[in-house]
């Protein structure tokens, strides 16, 4: 059975949806469990993935039994575990799995009357991002891309009042993004007649240089770009997070882009070729810019900004920077910051998530103003709230410390310093905001342990919330104090062995 | 048959369709966009069937332009078909002129570089394709070379698709249904088993749909069943089917449509047709194989692999058949009823 | 032939284009007809040919009754769309 | 078996000619009604009766081929003149002005 | 320019495509820009389709009949089946993201009785 476990991975939660469809209609309160059933088959499965990667290399699992055919390639489609995604694989059913569990309150009062659906559409979300990930084939993953937006809309759109525009804009933008990523699939295919990445990536060097090759190449990028809101195309971003209901925020902010990304490095680094990237300078050179301007624009947005959600999708938009430009640096520290900070970011934006959750379930809102007090009101909360933040600035025990290190790192090594600089005024905007926030929480109302102040009532969220939030916070430094064997075992051997040390 | 005139066939319905798209879009009037927006839809059908796509064809006959057609009336029919004059706005459209012409231009200067049209030995002809074409009857004994690839050899794609249908019926229903806690109440009670006419409506269109319907059915199933050896399959079946319910609301009322099928069981359905394609395919697991490789079904399906083959895709093509037929009337209704449930288009 | 249907669809109005669009419809599917006998394989294409035919006639039913529901509800928007220029 | 293919294909082409030139000429919506829905229809049918003679030599399967044709014909029998009811309906419903002499 | 006129379809898949971007951002009208998505897929479709396309070909659906054979055809004569599937995919998903698009749409217009992008802005603002 161990041979079928990449199969499961999404078949999980694609049936935990089918199932929670059904049964919304007999037991509306059935619809949950089902889902966390098949989010638990899938995170099992895709733990012990990591694991198997780890010991014995790549998995590739044929549907249909359609393997490699002598002459022709793989004639059918191909699901395939490596080291590449093994890692975000595990991350991505684990966020969902919490967040699945943190969510059921939330659903029970913010979407009342409403929910028959939304566990069924969060589910499919999950497999859409699972096989984003997992699948080897390149239309496959046009498939799953609109399966996690179709569904992602719809999570957007459960919120109220100007969610709708977000969402309807989100879909604009979105399906803009996948078509041009299926017209550059379609630039690829006529020149190389295939659709397995491992094919293409044998096939592709033989061309030699090819405009619609590079073409191809660059549509495929504006569409991953248009999916993950890099700078120009930011624009559908912080109005979709911050009006989607908290459910919805919690499970797309940190897993939707990320896994965009994760896509752009599967065809960066497997369908083409770190020298491919090194031979194509000016779009290194634009990607490069463009994400350091995201960084730098996204930080300075969030500046701006007065509600705590809206600050929160700013930072998607900067770290959304770090990772694409990590990836054109193209050189070892570069890519395995990139790669690692797909992961870590996902855990800290889902626990930044889940606490804002938090204290927008208790307050009522989530303007910076109405946080007088959360200090004492929310202790636990705030605790993971200011945990997260610290990770997020690169406070060292913390795996947000490690990732940038790499970045640095690796911006050092390829003399990109504006980058650099744009990194490190990204943690100081990020400083800035968290000692904002304590400031309005802690020191504007008095002292209550000092006499003669009124008490502040204690006042946490509910244990369902409180406790996936806090895991996912401890699950920070976790990932963090594993970085050494997490990178010496798995993304080490991601790398394509060419690249220069 | 000598030498396929597809250059003379095609210039013209090319020239003519981006003549449409224009048009379409130039056009004030959102009615008429929808419609020539429609009449666009049924030239690329003709288009793709003179390339020889009859599959792609029939599908984009079905769907884009039959049922798209009808999704874009009713929903200018709940909200509002005219455009207030506007001016200014130049210069933006302007820029995206300009962006839109980079793309463009960037996009032609690929071409020198792609194969010539209707080149049969391209690489996107000879690479992975001809497998399919010599192997379809040995592997699953289908003529129809597309219902192989699209069910077995690429099955995947299908299921993913079948649940694309699927997100789409339920996220439109999660957007746009509205009022449930009366609607239920209404569900409980019999729905009124004589509904009432709109006394404007007209005898003849009910008497004609009412003579059109069975048919339609009848070929509608003969599609799905007779996809191995001829275009169609699951999806045009089921869209046929599901054109022809949404005839049925047309022409007489949601109501009597209603009646017949509730909301609930509508919505069911189609989350039971993906349902019965995933089991399937989990059979194919438990038999041993990998997923969905109908071919280990064979001590379940009667004949050898190839055969068990093709009695699997039959299987898998009426999972999909189920969930469009039930998606396109549950979107129907939903679009056409703005949510409500109650009238409409 | 196909032509003269190009002066049909800029034809002045809404509706008028709609009886323009149910005649391409009714042509293409002779058209459909044809391209099954160049290629020589014409039990193939009846099959979209009939699916079309059907479409066809949904798709005009569906925009005329657009028009008549439309005239109870609001009156104001329909009223000189119909009109001839 | 061909000649006579030719004759009503021909036919069907004339009164085609004759519903495009009908469509582009009549003065207002109500008369283009009766070009599209007429002429369409019998050219449509007549065509198809041409097409049903063009296959029935050739091949050994060409009734079912035949059958299906009748079908289409019986449908765009029902279906044309029922949709330019319904469009005449709508027309009338939408307030298209029939043509007047002295209006022009 | 020989290119140009050798590749006619590509061209028409640029056009097809530019018209449908152009909308899909210029446009204000929700609808109209549904639409232009559905051209601009349609765009797509149009191009792998004329990728698969070979001269003389026929339809993928393999026949006894005439020059046809079951076992062992020939593969030059028959149209790529591959780059169908890939769009009659595509085709069902445009069709599906119209309508979730159509769906939202008549939302916007539930919440704010108007399809004009600018107009609902100012009724966010106000």
């Amino acid at each position: 059975m161990t041979d079928q476990l990449p199969i499961l991975v999404i078949l999980g939660p694609l049936l935990g949806a089918v199932f929670a469809a059904l049964g919304g209609w007999f037991r509306p309160k059935s619809s949950h469990p089902l889902v966390i059933i098949g989010l638990v088959l899938s995170f099992v499965a895709a733990l012990k993935l990591v694991f198997t990667v780890a010991d014995t290399g790549a998995q590739k699992y044929w549907l249909g039994g359609w393997g490699s055919k002598p002459g022709y390639g793989v004639v059918g489609i191909q699901i395939t575990v490596d080291h590449l995604n093994t890692l975000l694989l595990a991350a991505v059913s684990g966020i969902a799995l919490l967040t699945a569990l943190y969510t059921k309150r939330l659903v029970d009062t913010e979407l009342a009357g409403r929910q028959r659906y939304f566990y069924a559409l969060f589910s499919l979300l999950v497999t859409g991002l699972l096989g984003i990930t997992i699948t080897g084939d390149i239309f496959n993953l046009y498939v799953f891309m609109e399966i996690a937006a179709l569904s992602s809309y719809a999570l957007i759109a459960y919120g109220k009042g100007r969610a709708y525009m977000a969402a309807f804009n989100y879909l604009i933008m979105g399906t803009m993004g996948a078509c041009l990523y299926l017209l550059g699939v379609g630039f690829v295919f006529a020149k190389s007649g295939t659709l397995n990445v491992d094919d293409i990536s044998i096939i592709l060097p033989t061309l030699g240089q090819s405009q619609a090759v590079f073409v191809g190449f660059a549509l495929i990028l504006l569409g991953a770009w248009a999916k993950m809101a890099l700078f120009p195309f930011h624009g559908w971003l912080p109005n979709a997070y911050t009006y989607s209901p908290t459910a919805g925020a919690a499970i797309l902010a940190p897993l939707a882009t990320k896994v965009a990304v994760y896509a752009m490095l599967r065809i960066m680094l497997t369908v083409y070729s770190v020298d491919y990237i090194l031979n194509s300078p000016s779009i290194q050179s634009i990607a490069l810019g463009l994400s350091t301007i995201a960084i730098v624009v996204g930080s300075f947005f969030s500046l701006s900004q007065t509600n705590l959600k809206k600050i929160a999708s700013y930072f998607v938009v900067s770290e959304i920077g770090y990772m694409v430009g990590g990836a054109w640096l193209a050189n070892k520290p570069g890519l395995t910051g990139a790669m690692y900070h797909v992961v870590a970011d996902a855990a800290m934006t889902s626990a930044l998530f889940m606490a804002i959750g938090c204290i927008a379930y208790r307050l009522g809102q989530s303007k910076l103003d109405g946080l007088k007090g959360v200090f004492f009101k929310m202790p636990v909360t705030m605790a993971a709230f200011v945990f997260t933040m610290a990770a997020l600035i690169g406070v060292p025990p913390t795996c947000g410390f490690f990732s940038k290190w790499y970045l640095i790192q690796g911006a050092v090594q390829a003399g990109v310093w504006h980058f650099v600089i744009a990194l490190l005024i990204s943690s100081l905007v990020k400083a800035i905001i968290l000692f904002r926030i304590v400031e309005i929480g802690y020191n504007r109302v008095p002292h209550p342990a000092v006499d003669g102040n009124p008490a502040i009532p204690c006042n946490e969220a509910p244990l369902g919330m409180l406790i996936p939030t806090v895991a996912m916070a401890l699950g920070l430094v976790a990932i963090g104090l594993a970085t050494s064997p997490l990178v010496n075992t798995i993304i080490a051997k991601a790398l394509p062995a060419t690249l220069t040390p | 048959m000598p030498s396929l005139p597809i250059w003379q066939f095609d210039v013209p319905l090319l020239i003519l369709v981006v003549l449409f798209a224009v048009v379409a879009l130039s056009i004030r009037n959102l009615m008429g966009t929808a419609i020539v927006f429609g009449a666009y839809s049924f030239m690329m059908c003709l288009i793709w069937a003179g390339m020889g796509a009859v599959d792609v064809a029939f599908t984009e006959a079905a769907v884009g332009a039959g049922v798209s057609t009808v999704f874009i009336v009713s929903t200018i029919y709940n909200t509002s078909a005219t455009m207030p004059p506007r001016p200014g706005g130049l210069p933006f459209k302007l820029f995206i002129g300009v962006v839109v012409t980079l793309t463009g231009v960037f996009l032609l200067s690929a071409i020198p570089d792609f194969p010539k049209w209707g080149e049969p030995n391209s690489p996107a002809n000879a690479t992975v394709a001809p497998y399919y074409i010599s192997n379809t009857i040995a592997d699953a004994h289908v003529p129809n070379i597309v219902t192989t690839v699209l069910a077995d050899y690429r099955g995947f794609d299908t299921l993913l698709e079948t649940t694309v249908v699927f997100i789409a019926c339920i996220a439109i229903y999660s957007i746009l249904r509205v009022d449930e806690a009366r609607s239920k109440t209404e569900d409980s009670g019999p729905v009124d088993a004589e509904p009432h006419y709109d006394p404007s409506d007209s005898l003849i269109v009910r008497q004609a749909s009412r003579f059109m319907v069975p048919f339609m059915q009848l070929f509608a199933l003969y599609v799905i069943a007779h996809g191995h050896y001829s275009p169609g399959g699951g999806f045009q079946g089921g869209v046929i089917l599901g054109a022809s319910l949404i005839l049925v609301a047309i022409s007489f009322d949601l109501k009597f449509l209603l009646a017949q099928w509730r909301e609930k069981q509508i919505m069911l359905m189609v989350a039971w047709g993906v349902f019965l394609y995933a089991v399937v395919g989990l059979g194919c697991v438990f038999m041993g194989g990998n997923y969905l490789d109908y071919g280990f079904l064979n001590p379940v399906l009667p004949g050898e692999q190839d055969m068990a083959r093709s009695h699997g895709i039959l299987l898998v093509e009426i999972g999909v058949g189920i969930t469009v037929m039930f998606s396109m009337i549950g979107i129907h209704i939903n679009l056409a009823s703005n949510g409500h449930f109650d009238r409409g288009l | 032939m196909l032509l003269v249907l190009v002066l049909a669809i800029k034809g002045p109005t809404v509706i008028d284009r709609l009886v323009a669009v149910n005649v391409i419809g009714t042509k293409s599917i002779v058209l459909l007809l044809f391209a099954g006998i160049l290629f020589g394989q014409l039990d193939m294409f009846v099959d979209i040919a009939l699916g079309y035919g059907l479409l066809n006639y949904i798709v005009s039913i569906a925009a005329s009754r657009y028009y008549q529901h439309r005239k109870c509800l609001e009156p104001e928007h329909t009223i000189g769309k119909g009109e001839v220029s | 078996m061909d000649i006579l293919a030719g004759i009503l294909i021909s036919t069907g082409l004339i009164f085609f000619l004759g519903t495009t030139i009908g469509l582009l000429r009549f003065p207002d919506f109500y008369s283009r009604m009766h070009a599209a829905g007429k002429g369409d229809t019998l050219s449509t049918v007549v065509i198809l009766l041409g097409c049903i003679c063009l296959i029935s030599t050739q091949g050994d399967l060409s009734w079912i081929l035949g059958l299906k044709i009748l079908l289409i014909i019986n449908f765009i029998f029902i279906g044309s003149p029922t949709a330019t009811h319904a469009m005449m309906d709508a027309g009338n419903k939408a307030g298209a002005k029939p043509w007047k002499k002295d209006a022009d | 320019m020989e290119n140009l006129i050798a590749n006619f379809n590509y061209v028409i898949v640029v056009i097809l495509m530019m018209i449908g971007l152009w909308s899909m951002l210029a446009q204000k009208n929700l609808i109209k820009k549904c639409i232009g998505m559905a051209i601009f897929q349609t765009g797509i479709i149009l191009f792998f389709i004329s990728i698969g396309a070979k001269d003389n070909a026929l339809i993928p659906i393999l026949t006894e009949a005439s020059d046809h054979k079951y076992h062992d055809p020939d593969v030059a004569k028959v149209a790529n089946p591959l780059t169908q599937i890939l769009m009659l995919t595509a085709i069902v998903v445009g069709v599906a993201t119209l309508g979730v698009g159509l769906a939202l749409a008549q939302k916007i217009y539930r919440e704010y009785s108007s399809f004009d992008e600018d107009e609902i802005l100012n009724k966010q603002t106000k």
